[in-house]
């Protein structure tokens, strides 16, 4: 039931926002309803770990700790991304440049996108998963140009291109994944659930198999942003605007790995445990680590510096995925801190973007004395990304570390190190000059509101708690996820 | 029928088609023949599963077949039209190279399928059907990576969806209808969105190059 | 314990206290001096038990991050580190109220106070934590504390750049602490230190790595010789009595962490012992020598904290090196000598940077060729300055020249070994020359910043303006000089309280140890006879002097400066000018960059000499190496240059790449 | 605790003017001169401590203090220096390095004590002083690490006592060398000549000299009483290593150490009278060499 009325309330207030009368109900609309269903999901997360796993529509929609996480994680990002927005929004609804049909188009595109990843993460269905992978695509790819602009175009264009492409092998990897269970005689209804595959992993076909992860991988690889499948990410990410960037790298990076998340107990399960796929991951893993430190070194615009720190990050999730043990653990505990830092940090720069009518780092110099909070926010999203103590991040990275060495992954350790180094040297450089920095251009401040300072302080607040202490239903929760992925915590 | 002819003709024609667009550089003739190669695909189901008497594959033959052969040609040209490109001018590959590229690509495609041993519904007589899926796959992408116009790259986008198209039905008799109509409502929607963001394109930058889209980088 | 964490949770609630009383700055000032003040005294009981050898404390707290647990202990070990840590920090605190009265309304002292707590709080931890991530945790809680500290003038480049170079250098040391916790725990299953030890006497080779990693990883915080380079910067960014915090305690927390390590790493091969002497070497020597190059008051200090870790660094590897070789006297002698140099330096420093803060506080600038004659307008500060001055050279009677006897005596004892091996008796050998050349540099150094920023004529208008600070900055530094001729009047109490930590340490019998130190202690008691004959003489002359002068002409008069009738101020010797012929002779090393415009014709109207030493190691070892590395990644750039059919093509690759790796 | 022990320093406080006065007689000798009486040096303190005192407006009780702790700390260093047979009054294992720090203190001091006149004179004299010292420092304690070595000992009485005539056939080569760097440490110490000529007019060229350009009356006195004592005290140290006359008899141990210390005052003498003052830039080699027979010496020791 709860199920149901997650998948049916977005398209509701979707339509809604079609019908509403002015921009700013519109946003209304958007930040009261986005809050509400991230409610509704949060109750239902809850409601999957105190009932075990939850079905529908005849075991097509499923809800089990794995998915609930994710849930409960993207109710966190998404409502605080619809508070922010009409606060973010607030500037253009005043010198009327948010047209009401952008507003409209807007909402409605807002909670198409959270119906296609819920979508995702509730489908037992391998197939109808991908069906909303592609979902998320289509729908997140005119929120880019919300004010259409040759470079949202041109970020939109890549975007869809490369994403569609992308994800169209994921599809192939579905199909042969269906193919390596022909043996199982599944009739149709039952062939691509979850469920059942996980059930007899160990009878799927291997060799299919192999081929059809390889396929699976580079296909919501590139959904995810694993380098070198990343290229449209910064671009993405750098033209949307802010609220929408925040979703983006907070969570619809992980609808994708999330997917991941399921094929890998298969894949491990159809090759006898041996690490195959893990194995990959953490390729992709490092590959994306350093790929996206090279970028952050020379990283000017605010957003695109934040966009490759997505890369960095979701290829660390990726290696804990990979090494498995504690590391798998780790990675989920990672998303969740991930998707909060990243998500202040782009509140962040997406409101001092508009004071100063640019995200060069350089021309934000001295931000920090200028609007405080805001500052704070930037520099403080910063300082946690790049793993200071005592935030969250620098213990979820700690834990993947000993998952490296448990595994005696010896140079995937080494290589995370170097490479968290070079992020850690670069982003430190340009954050500390655009929160101190002598001021080079004058911001247009704008008022600032409680909200801001509780998104802002609660943020950093919450980062700091789970960086000292992790609350026991979090734990268990993470325990039984990761039991899922095939991890033992 | 013999259900030998029908899939071997669609074969022929699935391949004859892509060499064809890697051969051809006037971009309403590419969409011409993208039109027809949708519709032959679109035929597979029936050719295949069709003696089983289910409904389904009818159903799913019919959809593509609009979809492929009618509403994607008419998104396309209206794009062309807004744009006022005729042709694919210097792409990064020429078109006789292409050609052999395209080849290239069913040579490897051959040699993956004899890498795997595919189980499934696949008649002896059609262990070709998935290669050729592949190669279609490949030279998709080849179109994309290959050429300059938004129009190609959405001919690219569509030729990649007719090859795994191809893969899927051989591959797999029975994926849920539930799944299909999705995947076709995807593609549907995806090729209706890349038309739409083309056209804004041309309108935006009077020109449908997408190699001149490069402001973005680092 | 609880006496202690009670103390830490003070400190702790006085930051939070003034972070949240940011409006007003009096009160936040207030409320983290106090809190600071309070919770260090009261840190300072249990400190002091545990360093005299009382049973150890410790306590166990479930902890829910994965493999985490609260575990803190305070052994002796502990205690001989926290109590000059909480000393100094208490002092600097009480300083720091009215250092930083200038900066009221300008600055959020609040923020401030705040950072200083929690530096403090988290030195506290680093030395009581038990548990590999508790560690980790209180160790990078210290860096970002201190960081933000340093960066207390932010909106200065120079500053920012210091703080820049500051939280990397320590970030990378602690990547390798990182690698190092992890391998261990790997292996021994736990990050409980009692298990750590157990697993590393069990696998040489492990523990060998795990010892370079730390020499690494807690050598950037120490400010070993190549890893130095971010302490010049940071430490005179800093404000001073943070200077004297970091300078004085916080880097000990490095040498903590080794000694933490050799204790648990068990009985250690030689090499450990040579790998530190050589540091030690390097540091000490090249750290005098580049102070003597320096004429930045603070940047010279930082520069003799490099030496100082460096004489450290010569106590410990000449210890290992007994313990390897089954020397008690040398190992006891040795070790003895480095730990009781943490806590001799740690008071002499601290006081001279707090003189350098007073010095910087009242004449605005840290130039010393811009200061001279405070002395007439600051005594306290300079006599208290000069007490300093002559503890760091080393001199009797002061606590300097304690620590350095005991690894002098190391030296020689171990030299005294079996004829023939000469091998064995290098390291003596290398010892005592190091150290005499230290100790002469050092006098040189420090008669350079007393006699040129304290005696003579002002140099600048700054300097005769100057005049002396309040109560709350003198008092720090009577207490701290008081500190450093106490413990060098009365050495054999200050050497009888190292027992118990060094029992944990050399893993000798109690006999053993006692024995040893015993010898060591009649010297130190003829010292102090010495020490006090000394004195005696002194009045005795003083008395002489004064009667003899009785009744006798006692005039006043200019400088007699060889005749020249008007000398000036700007005709005095400079610091560059004092040091220039050492600088000279060690020119090699130091690569003084000189600037000269030679006065022309025959009223030249201008000429100036400028002179600067650069870090050499910074120099000529890290920007080229960033540089290189940064050139590297630009190449790397173009993978993303904006075709899409490019990314596509990516896409593509990789797959087929996949296919034909994980297939073919 | 007899009262023999107060037998070495008390000759020291009594004999070390003398020296000064040998030396000058030497080098008059050679000068052909006849030369100031032997006990001048007495005079002139005498005379100086009958004197009033001029300070610089410039300086502060530092300057006062520099010659009370200079002598002080020599004095000191004195009551650590055994003589002849007789050991000193003050002695335990590691009294060298007291020893060698107290010379350092008494340095520290002048140096200061010069700096507070402010003037560049002075600042020169002292600057060159830290320059030579810091370099002497370690060939003195190396040499002496060298005898301590030798003799299982680390109190400088212990050294002296137990050099005797068998280590020399024993170490002689070692024992010479020591013997010549502790020879150019004296000479560096005291600003004799190589190293610094204390009879120079021409003040841009003193070093030792140069730093008490402002002291007058008792100070004056006092400075020059130091660096009397310190001369005294180094040299005894070098005779009683180089002169190992260990007979039973108090009296044969007394004169020949005395003998020793007259030979060496005449020798510091000639070396004056016949050579000149090394240009200030090759003095540190003279010193690094030093330092290196130091090292030499200790090699031969331990081998």
């Amino acid at each position: 039931m709860l199920l149901w009325a997650l998948l049916i309330l977005p398209p509701v207030l979707a339509g809604t926002c079609c019908v509403a009368r002015s921009a700013r109900r519109v946003l209304l609309l958007a930040s009261v309803g986005g809050a509400g269903w991230a409610a509704l999901a949060g109750a239902t997360a809850s409601a999957a770990y105190a009932s075990g796993p939850l079905f529908a529509a005849r075991g097509w929609l499923y809800l089990d700790a794995l998915s609930a996480y994710h849930l409960a994680v993207l109710g966190l990002v998404f409502g605080a991304s619809s508070v922010y927005a009409w606060g973010y929004f607030q500037g253009e609804l005043a010198d009327g440049t948010l047209s009401l049909r952008s507003a409209r188009r807007f909402g409605a595109l807002w909670f198409g996108s959270a119906a296609a990843m819920t979508a995702v993460l509730l489908s037992n269905n391998l197939g109808l998963m991908w069906v909303g992978i592609e979902a998320t695509t289509l729908l997140t790819a005119f929120l880019i140009c919300v004010h259409v602009t040759p470079l949202s175009l041109e970020a939109m264009w890549k975007y869809l291109v490369v994403c569609s492409v992308g994800v169209a092998f994921a599809f192939v990897g579905t199909l042969l994944v269906a193919a390596s269970a022909q043996r199982l005689g599944l009739d149709a209804s039952e062939m691509l659930l979850w469920t059942r595959l996980r059930e007899s992993a160990a009878l799927l076909a291997p060799g299919p198999m192999k081929l059809a992860f390889l396929f699976l991988l580079v296909g919501y690889g590139t959904k995810a942003g694993l380098a070198p499948l990343h290229s449209w990410l910064p671009d993405a990410h750098s033209q949307a605007p802010a609220p929408v960037s925040a979703l983006f790298s907070g969570f619809m990076l992980n609808t994708a790995l999330y997917c991941l998340m399921r094929y890998l107990p298969l894949v491990e399960g159809a090759t006898g445990g041996t690490g195959w796929g893990g194995g990959l991951l953490v390729v992709f893993g490092i590959l994306s680590i350093l790929l996206a430190a090279v970028f952050i070194v020379f990283q000017q615009d605010g957003k695109r510096l934040l966009a490759y720190h997505s890369v960095e990050h979701i290829g660390i999730i990726a290696l804990g995925l990979g090494l498995g043990g504690i590391g798998t653990f780790a990675a989920l505990w990672h998303t969740l801190n991930h998707a909060v830092c990243k998500a202040l940090a782009f509140f962040s720069v997406g409101r001092l973007g508009q004071m100063y009518g640019t995200h060069d780092l350089g021309r934000m110099a001295g931000a920090m004395r200028r609007s405080p909070v805001w500052g704070i926010g930037f520099f403080g999203g910063v300082l946690a990304l790049i793993g200071v103590a005592p935030f969250a991040i620098f213990m979820s990275e700690f834990q993947i570390l000993r998952a490296a060495a448990a595994a005696h992954a010896f140079v995937a350790l080494t290589l995370f190190l170097l490479g968290a180094g070079i992020v850690f040297v670069g982003a430190l450089r340009h954050a500390m000059t655009s929160a101190w920095g002598e001021e080079v251009c004058e911001p247009k401040l704008q008022p600032g509101g409680v909200a801001d300072a509780v998104l802002v302080f609660g943020a950093l607040a919450l980062l700091l708690l789970l960086g000292l202490w992790m609350p026991g239903p979090l734990r268990t929760a993470l325990e039984q996820a990761a039991l899922i992925v095939g991890g033992r915590p | 029928m013999n259900d030998g002819a029908g899939p071997d003709a669609v074969l022929a024609l699935l391949i004859i088609t892509d060499l064809l667009l890697l051969g051809s550089s006037r971009l309403r003739s590419c969409i011409t023949i993208t039109a027809l190669q949708g519709v032959v695909v679109s035929l597979l189901p029936v050719l295949l599963h069709g003696a089983e008497g289910a409904v389904r594959p009818w159903i799913l033959t019919g959809g593509s077949m609009i979809l492929k052969g009618a509403v994607f040609p008419w998104l396309l040209l209206r794009v062309l039209r807004e744009s006022g490109v005729r042709r694919e001018v210097e792409p990064f590959v020429g078109h006789t190279l292409s050609v052999v590229a395209g080849v290239a690509a069913l040579m490897f495609s051959i040699w993956v399928g004899t890498q795997l041993n595919l189980p499934g519904p696949v008649a002896p007589n059609q262990t070709l059907m998935v290669p050729a899926g592949l190669a279609t796959l490949l030279i998709g992408l080849f179109l994309i990576v290959s050429r300059r116009t938004a129009v190609t790259q959405v001919l690219g986008y569509i030729v990649v969806e007719n090859g795994i198209y191809t893969v899927g039905v051989t591959l797999v008799g029975g994926v849920p209808m539930l799944v299909e109509l999705g995947v076709l409502m995807d593609v549907f929607v995806a090729v209706f969105i890349m038309s739409i963001a083309a056209y804004h394109i041309s309108r935006e930058f009077d020109h449908i190059d997408v190699d001149q889209l490069n402001q973005l980088r680092g | 314990m609880g006496l202690f964490l009670i103390a830490m949770s003070l400190v702790a609630l006085g930051g939070l206290g003034a972070l949240l009383l940011g409006r007003s700055d009096r009160w936040a000032s207030a409320c983290g001096a106090g809190g600071a003040v309070a919770g260090c005294a009261l840190g300072l009981v249990p400190a002091f038990r545990a360093l005299l050898g009382a049973p150890v404390e410790s306590l166990r707290l479930a902890w829910s991050i994965p493999g985490g647990a609260f575990v803190v202990a305070l052994d002796a070990v502990s205690g001989l580190f926290l109590v000059p840590t909480l000393f100094l920090s208490l002092l600097a605190a009480i300083y720091g109220t009215e250092y930083l009265r200038g900066f009221r309304g300008a600055k959020s002292l609040g923020a401030a106070w705040c950072c200083f707590d929690f530096l403090v709080v988290s030195m506290g931890l680093v030395l009581v934590a038990k548990n590999g991530i508790l560690f980790l945790l209180a160790w990078e809680t210290m860096a970002l504390a201190s960081f933000f500290l340093v960066t207390f003038e932010r909106e200065k480049a120079a500053v920012r750049e210091a703080g820049w170079i500051y939280l990397v250098a320590t970030h990378l040391g602690t990547a390798c602490l990182l690698a190092m916790f992890v391998l261990l725990a790997d292996a021994a299953g736990s990050f409980d230190f009692d298990d750590l030890g157990r697993v590393a006497a069990a696998a040489p080779a492990l523990a060998g790595l795990a010892f370079v990693l730390a020499v690494i990883g807690f050598g950037t915080k120490a400010g070993f010789m190549p890893l130095h380079v971010w302490l010049p910067e940071a430490h005179p960014a800093a404000p001073s009595h943070v200077s004297a915090v970091m300078s004085g305690v916080m880097i000990k927390t490095g040498i903590y962490g080794l000694v933490r390590l050799l204790v648990l790493l068990g009985p250690p091969p030689a090499w450990w012992g040579w790998l530190l002497l050589v540091i030690g070497v390097t540091s000490g020597v090249l750290g005098v020598l580049f102070a003597l190059a320096q004429h930045d008051l603070k940047r010279l200090l930082a520069y003799h904290s490099v030496e100082n870790i460096g004489i450290i660094a010569l106590g410990l590897g000449l210890g290992t090196l007994g313990v390897a070789s089954g020397m008690p006297a040398l190992a006891v002698l040795g070790y003895g000598g480095g730990l009781l140099h943490v806590i001799n330096h740690a008071l002499f420093k601290g006081l001279l940077f707090l003189g350098a803060g007073s010095v910087l506080h009242e004449t605005g600038t840290r130039e010393i060729d811009r200061l001279g004659g405070l002395l007439r307008r600051m005594p306290w500060t300079g006599t208290c300055f000069l007490v300093g001055a002559a503890a760091i050279a080393g001199l009797p009677p002061l606590n300097g020249f304690v620590s350095e006897f005991l690894i002098y005596l190391a030296a020689f004892g171990s030299l005294a070994g079996a004829e023939g091996q000469v091998m064995s008796q290098i390291p003596g050998l290398v010892a005592i020359g190091t150290l005499a050349l230290i100790g002469g540099l050092a006098t040189a150094c420090f008669t350079k910043a007393f006699g040129i920023v304290f005696l003579g004529e002002p140099r600048s208008a700054d300097a005769a303006l100057a005049k002396e600070g309040g109560p709350a900055m003198r008092l720090p530094m009577v207490l701290l000089a008081t500190a450093c001729v106490g413990a060098g009047l009365f050495p054999v109490a200050a050497v009888f309280a190292l027992t118990p930590a060094l029992l944990l340490v050399v893993r000798q019998p109690k006999a053993v140890v006692t024995a040893v130190l015993a010898g060591a202690a009649d010297p130190l008691r003829m010292i102090a006879i010495g020490a006090a004959l000394l004195l005696m003489i002194v009045a005795f002359l003083t008395i002489l002097r004064r009667l003899l002068l009785a009744g006798r002409s006692v005039e006043e008069t200019g400088t007699w400066d060889c005749g020249y009738a008007r000398p000036t101020a700007r005709m005095q010797y400079t610091a560059s000018s004092f040091a220039q012929p050492l600088t000279e002779l060690f020119g090699l090393v130091l690569r003084t960059r000189t600037r000269l415009v030679p006065p022309k014709g025959f009223f030249p109207h201008r000429a100036a000499l400028e002179t600067d030493t650069p870090d050499a190691f910074s120099e000529l070892l890290f920007r080229p190496a960033f540089a290189g590395i940064e050139r590297a990644l630009d190449r790397l750039r173009a993978l993303q240059q904006g075709r899409i059919q490019v990314y596509v093509l990516y896409i593509v690759l990789t797959l087929i790449a996949l296919m034909v790796w994980k297939l073919g | 605790m007899n009262w023999t022990v107060v037998i070495p320093p008390a000759a020291g406080l009594l004999l070390a003017p003398l020296l000064f006065g040998v030396i000058n007689r030497t080098k008059a000798l050679f000068a052909g001169r006849h030369g100031q009486p032997l006990l001048q040096p007495y005079f002139d303190l005498g005379k100086l401590l009958r004197k009033g005192a001029t300070y610089s407006r410039t300086t502060t009780w530092v300057f006062r203090a520099g010659p009370i702790v200079g002598l002080s700390a020599t004095a000191t260093a004195l009551a650590l220096t055994p003589m002849g047979g007789l050991p000193a009054p003050v002695r335990f294992s590691g009294d060298v390095l007291l020893f060698a720090y107290l010379l350092c203190l008494a340095r520290f001091f002048t140096v200061i004590a010069a700096l507070d006149t402010g003037s560049s004179f002075e600042g020169m004299g002292a600057s060159r002083e830290v320059l030579f010292s810091a370099l002497a420092e370690p060939a003195l304690l190396l040499s002496l690490a060298a005898v301590a070595r030798e003799t299982r000992t680390l109190s400088l009485s212990g050294m002296v006592g137990s050099v005797s005539a068998g280590t020399w056939l024993s170490q002689g080569p070692a024992l010479a060398l020591v013997a010549v760097a502790l020879g150019v440490v004296l000479l560096a110490e005291n600003a004799r000549i190589p190293v610094d000529d204390p009879t120079t007019h021409l003040e841009l060229t003193m070093i030792h000299e140069v730093m008490l350009l402002d002291h007058g009356g008792p100070d004056l006195a006092f400075a020059l009483y130091g660096a009397m004592l310190k001369l005294w005290v180094l040299g005894a140290l070098l005779v009683g290593l180089a002169v190992p006359v260990r007979s039973g008899n108090p009296l044969v141990g007394a004169g020949a150490f005395l003998g020793g210390m007259v030979v060496l005052a005449m020798l510091i003498g000639v070396v004056e009278s016949s050579m000149a003052r090394l240009r200030l830039l090759r003095v540190p080699k003279l010193l690094v060499g030093a330092t290196a027979l130091a090292v030499l010496a200790l090699i031969l020791i331990l081998g």
